[in-house]
């Protein structure tokens, strides 16, 4: 067993912020990451960091910008947290060698950003997540930071009280993708969980094929609830076979988007008739699929951006980089050709729920990044608020874990006796984890419940459902035995089904009906296909049976994951019945305030989900966000 | 002295298995020694999927220390529908998720930023994901990095590469830091230009892979550690005495001066960095330093 | 557990088919200079005769030099000390950081100008060998 | 300085002076071929000639730079070449013995040949 203070999984912005924060603070800090921490996805981060560093700006207005952004569904203490912290934090990266671009004066640039009231986006190139994700990784490396690259944490190794707020997270489980060894880590302080997105959820998506919100899940399934998983930013503008995203500069230089039929339809059909193909990612987005269900897509899939008229000049100066993404990812000559694109997955503003230090409402667990949700996105997430998210959260979780006294929060984490409960949700099957009477007593693929009704594979507490008080090693080292149980299992059971078929169904029905557009028939037929790929999940089987280096295992372990978020993410979106942010619902056109300024919270309560609500704090520092009419 | 009962205590099961291995076999026993038997049969026979005209083949290079039938490389043909826009990665993913979900790759970012599907792609070291099956010749033949060993098909160990990075002191040391609360470092737009293209590297070991000095000296730093160091030896924010200790570092034996200017290096780098341009740079670098005091 | 399987040697140098120029300038150059260095020794062998006396001196020289093979092999030293010259100076500009983006065509250039130089020698060369 | 100076057995003197030598060899190489096979013909050569041309000190002299230069270069780009393909320990220090003993022969031995031909020994 490993033993270190503090451990924190993913290697990404999120990750490495909080292990040198921990380390700093001289803990004994390790990385478990299941890709090396430069592969992270933060590396694909193009736009820049949100900052108030200029005179002129403040970081009150940064804050009133998120907030407004956020569609007043953004905690107001997180908000200006974020605000507050990420010019420090921001200049801290300058400190570490980070190449950002710099003005005459010598001093970073900055460049505006959509719903910025300045231009606070500081940058590095159209690489900025490379470069940060690159400057704090040699920070790690100059610490001597421990890193445990290519290990898959696959199990929280959490107590087993029944009220998830007085559970204790002791370590993590993680399996050795190189060679096959699975291995308890146990964390004295706390594990901060830095896993980043879940764009595999869906089958097109700017996301890397890693983000399967791993880290979302295993606390959801510890009990940890989730938070506005509805929530998910959609843009307007990725290439159709890869999902790779094409900046908003190419409409920003004046590129325009038309359908099969040659209409520029953003105004022809009078989606934005004033701001046509630069309207807000959202509204952009459900006009391209408009277009394209009501059969003016081309090859029903997809449109068409068109830069050709800027000239080969214009373009090669200040879109070059387009142009290597549209011949390298969709073999298209954007100088020759228009580039075909369709709204793809970017952002999950949802997350797991955490307070301003990071803490969810597990003693010794936190997260930060991509993965947490302390609630400064809200419903919308404004471009270049997740990378100081990353630094700034990550950095303050580092911290805590490390036993500094950040102060006492002012959001509170975990099920509150007076919060609102849905109980009248209606949905078409029971979500949550299937009851298995399988003849498999011993382990199940998916962790459902043995017929005693105690839980193995997947259950996350220790002991399998009897209460008992264990000690931490004991804790990890029965989560070792439970996973080694759950792998073995997998990888001997010599027939059944194979995770890519479910996956591509699960990716399928989301994207058809749990994307953009929303409505009722569609959200329950996602929460059907769901079902079915839960239950035909209970028969998964890992055709590889090698030890080495088995990403067929992997794979399969992450299905769960999926399988787990996805219906987070459905099961919110139809209990919201309004619209608000990126979520649209058809038969609900209209953000309702009195209603729904409150997020939506998802507990796992053993395996049968748990939909209540928080209300949103709207009270600042110095003065209260009043909700507006969020027009550009 | 506890773990010495726990042997004796396992050893009863041991001999128990001895005895009856048949029924000792697992499943997973069972399917490690058919993959041998089926894949023996393979060799030579028909590869996977369908030849036509919408289709084209795909050569993997396969192993497995573990797997019987793969402990000995070979190449598995599978037959990939061609579709517009379709990269080396998604044939490979294609292959794995309709033929064999064994055929094991890294893979993630899906858009060249990664640095982790590194391949030898019909000769020649390149990123799966920025690879366009349109610009290459059928058959396409895959294969892990050379020079690097093979973990499983086309994983390879990164751990040298990894140890070669780290050791050029790769980050920034500048204690000389602006006191003000949030004052940055100054930098002339020319001194950030200056780095730029070094900064982009992704650490996909594609140069590495390709340079035959890298290949016959293993303590070679190699181009994309050496791109490293230049970039921190070239970044006006640190200071002369880093610049000095910097240049120290590559003027070592097995530094730049292991550098035959092969150009393949620069060739193969999916993020075009002058690597052999920046190597020389350093050797005058060194050289310059040195003779200041002759 | 996991072993690697090592791939060998072969593919250190089984590879020249996928050779790029900037490796074949390296070999060829590489080549020529382990000839050179060779002829030198045998050079300063052949013309350390003339310690025996003025004769001996000549009469190997021109010995030599009526021996077809020889003149044929002196053409062939003609021709690698000419690569040598040529990609040396390709190298010393590559050293200076001047033109490595024509750095291939360089090596073309120079293969051409040997191939034209050493053809143009060639009648001298091979002059009353016959 | 001893610091500095320890740092030239890194590699950049020889590497540097395996380019000064290359830039001298240019010249006088391609003088020496342009002399010996184009303007003399080699078949023609006699011992009577060659003293003739060795009396002179400036050709003796740059025959014997050239001599010095040529080995100190070709004796240097083996070594080199050697050590690239990782040659370490025990196996390059006898490189470096063998190889510093040929080209202290090589030169020793064509500088006397030289002096004999330019008849001052
Ligand atoms: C194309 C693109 C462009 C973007 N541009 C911008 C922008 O301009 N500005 C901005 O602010 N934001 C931007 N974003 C959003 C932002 O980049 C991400 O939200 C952010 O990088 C997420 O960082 P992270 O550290 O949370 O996760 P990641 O960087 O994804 O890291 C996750 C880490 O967790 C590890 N991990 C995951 N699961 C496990 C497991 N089970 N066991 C062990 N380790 C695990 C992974 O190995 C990885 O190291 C962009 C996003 C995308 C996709
Ligand atoms: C008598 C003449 C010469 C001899 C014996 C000779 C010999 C050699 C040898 C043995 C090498 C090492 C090759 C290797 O294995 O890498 C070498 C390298 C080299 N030679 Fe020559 N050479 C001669 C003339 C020249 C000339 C005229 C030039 C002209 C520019 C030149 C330029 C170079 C350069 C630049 C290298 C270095 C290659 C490197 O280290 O990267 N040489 N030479
Ligand atoms: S220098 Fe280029 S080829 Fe080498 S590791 Fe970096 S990105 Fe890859
Ligand atoms: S290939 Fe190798 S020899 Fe030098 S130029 Fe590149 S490092
Ligand atoms: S998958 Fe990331 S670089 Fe190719």
């Amino acid at each position: 067993m490993h033993e270190h203070d503090v451990l924190v999984i993913g290697g990404g912005g999120a990750g490495l912020r909080a292990a040198i924060a921990a380390h700093e603070e001289g803990a004994d800090v390790a990385i478990v990451t299941k890709l090396h921490p430069v592969r992270s996805h933060t590396g694909a981060a193009e736009g820049g960091i949100n900052a108030a560093i200029r005179d002129g700006d403040s970081w009150d207005l940064h804050a009133y910008d998120t907030m407004k952004g956020s569609d007043y569904l953004g905690d107001a203490p997180a908000i200006e947290t974020l605000a507050q912290d990420s010019p420090g934090e921001t200049v801290q990266l300058e400190h570490w060698g980070m190449p950002f671009s710099r003005e005459d004066d010598g001093r970073v640039s900055q460049r505006p950003f959509g719903g910025l009231s300045f231009p606070r986006t500081t940058y590095a190139g159209a690489e900025t997540g490379h470069h940060l994700l690159h400057t704090m990784y040699e920070q790690v490396v100059k610490r001597g930071i421990q890193v445990y690259d290519e290990w898959y944490v696959s199990r929280l190794a959490v107590t087993d009280e029944d009220d998830p707020s007085d559970r204790q997270c002791h370590g993590v489980v993680a399996y050795d993708i190189k060679t096959g060894q699975i291995e308890g880590f146990k964390a004295r302080n706390g594990v901060i969980l830095a896993t980043g997105g879940l764009g595999q959820v869906y089958d097109h998506t700017t996301n890397a094929v890693a983000n399967t919100g791993d880290g979302a899940a295993m606390a959801y399934r510890a009990g940890a609830p989730l938070e506005d998983m509805e929530f998910i930013q959609f843009h307007p503008t990725t290439l159709p076979s890869t999902g790779v995203l094409i900046s908003e500069g190419v409409r920003g230089e004046g590129g325009i988007l038309y359908n099969a039929e040659g209409e520029r339809f953003m105004f022809e059909y009078g989606y934005a008739n004033n701001a046509g193909e630069l309207a807000s990612r959202d509204v952009v987005s459900r006009a391209e699929l408009t277009e394209i269900n009501e059969g003016r897509g081309v090859d029903d899939e997809y449109v068409y951006l068109d830069m050709r008229h800027l000239g080969e000049e214009r373009i090669t100066d200040r879109l070059e980089n387009i142009l290597h993404l549209a011949r390298d990812f969709e073999g298209v000559d954007g100088l020759e050709e228009p580039m075909p694109v369709k709204p793809g997955q970017h952002y999950a503003m949802g997350g797991v729920e955490t307070n301003e230090h990071g803490q969810t409402c597990i003693d010794g667990l936190y997260a930060a990044g991509e993965c947490a949700c302390v609630s400064v996105h809200g419903s919308n997430r404004l471009g270049g608020n997740a990378l100081p998210e990353l630094i700034v959260f990550g950095a303050r979780a580092g911290r805590h874990a490390a036993g500094t006294d950040l102060g006492e929060p002012e959001i509170a984490t975990g099920k509150a006796d007076e919060f609102e409960t849905e109980d009248n949700l209606d949905t078409p099957v029971e979500p949550g984890a299937v009851a298995d009477g399988g003849e498999d007593e011993s382990a199940v693929a998916d962790g459902g419940e043995r017929t005693d009704g105690s839980r193995v594979s997947s259950d996350p507490r220790s002991d399998g459902g009897e209460t008992a008080v264990a000690s931490a090693d004991d804790v990890v080292r029965r989560a070792v035995e439970n996973e080694r149980t759950r792998v073995e299992y997998l990888i001997e059971k010599d027939e059944g089904i194979q995770q890519a078929e479910l996956r591509e169904k699960l990716q399928k029905s989301m994207t058809q009906n749990v994307n953009v557009f929303r409505n009722e028939e569609g959200l329950k037929q996602a929460l059907e296909d769901i079902r079915e790929v839960r239950e035909a999940y209970q028969d998964v089987y890992v055709d590889d049976p090698s030890r080495t280096f088995n990403t067929d295992l992997i794979h399969t372990i992450e299905m769960q994951n999926l399988i787990d978020l996805a219906e987070a993410i459905t099961l919110g979106a139809l209990a919201r019945d309004e619209f608000r942010g990126a979520h649209w619902r058809q038969e609900h056109q209209e953000r309702k305030d009195d209603e729904w300024l409150k997020h939506t919270m998802l507990a796992w309560d053993d395996g049968t989900p748990d939909l209540y609500y928080k209300p949103v704090i709207l009270d600042g520092e110095e003065k209260t966000y009043e909700p507006k009419v969020r027009s550009y | 002295m506890s773990t010495q009962i726990q042997e004796e205590a396992d050893e009863p099961t041991e001999t128990e298995a001895e005895t009856a291995p048949a029924e000792r076999q697992s499943p997973g026993d069972r399917r490690r020694a058919e993959k041998r038997t089926a894949s023996d049969q393979a060799v030579g026979s028909e590869p996977v999927g369908r030849a036509d005209d919408d289709t084209f083949r795909l050569k993997v290079f396969r192993y497995d220390p573990e797997v019987e039938g793969k402990m000995e490389p070979r190449f598995d043909d599978f037959y990939v529908p061609r579709e517009k826009g379709m990269t080396v990665l998604d044939a490979l993913i294609y292959a794995r998720d309709h033929y064999d979900t064994t055929l094991t790759f890294r893979h993630s970012c899906r858009q060249a930023v990664c640095g982790s599907d590194a391949f030898f792609v019909n000769g020649r070291q390149r990123l799966g994901c920025q690879t366009q099956i349109s610009d290459l010749e059928a058959p396409i033949r895959v294969e892990p990095l050379p020079h690097q060993d093979v973990v499983k098909d086309l994983v390879v160990d990164m751990e040298h590469f990894y140890d070669q990075m780290h050791a050029v002191e790769p980050f920034f040391q500048e204690d000389d830091l602006p006191s003000g609360d949030l004052e940055e470092q100054r930098q002339s737009r020319e001194n950030r230009e200056k780095i730029k293209m070094s900064t982009r590297c992704i650490w996909c070991g594609a140069c590495m892979s390709s340079c035959n000095i890298a290949a016959g000296d293993n303590e070679y730093l190699g181009p994309a550690a050496i791109n490293k160091a230049y970039r921190f030896a070239m970044d006006d924010r640190e200071g002369d005495d880093l610049k000095q200790h910097r240049l120290n570092i590559m003027d070592q034996e097995h530094g730049v001066w292991r550098c035959q200017t092969q150009f393949s290096c620069t060739n193969v780098c999916p993020k075009d960095i002058p690597l052999t341009e920046h190597i020389q740079e350093l050797k005058r670098e060194a050289v310059k330093q040195n003779l200041k005091f002759w | 557990m996991s072993q690697s399987y090592n791939r060998g040697l072969i593919e250190d140098f089984g590879r020249w088919r996928e050779f790029t120029a900037g490796m074949w300038a390296w070999i060829l150059h590489k080549f020529t200079g382990w000839v050179l260095i060779g002829y030198l020794f045998t050079h300063i062998a052949v013309l350390s005769t003339a310690l025996s006396g003025a004769n001996a001196y000549t009469n190997t020289l021109q010995g030599l030099e009526s021996l077809l093979l020889v003149r044929v092999m002196e053409v062939g030293l003609l021709a690698v000390a000419v690569f040598h010259i040529l990609n040396g100076v390709r190298l010393l500009f590559v050293d200076l950081g001047v033109g490595l983006e024509a750095q291939d065509k360089s090596f073309y250039a120079s293969l051409v100008v040997t191939a034209v130089i050493v053809l143009a020698s060639i009648p001298t060369f091979l002059e009353g060998a016959f | 300085m001893a610091e500095r100076y320890s740092s030239f057995s890194s590699g950049s003197l020889p590497w540097f002076l395996q380019r000064v030598t290359a830039a001298f060899l240019v010249v006088v190489l391609a003088f020496h071929f342009f002399l010996l096979h184009f303007v003399n013909h080699a078949s023609e050569v006699t011992f009577a000639q060659t003293t003739a041309r060795m009396e002179e000190w400036g050709y003796l002299l740059t025959m014997v730079l050239f001599l010095l230069t040529a080995t100190f270069h070709g004796v240097n780009g083996v070594y080199a070449a050697l050590l690239n393909q990782g040659l370490t320990g025990t196996k390059k220090r006898v490189v470096q013995v063998v190889l510093a003993v040929a080209a202290l022969a090589l030169a020793a031995q064509g500088t006397y040949v030289a002096l004999v031909m330019s008849g001052v020994m």
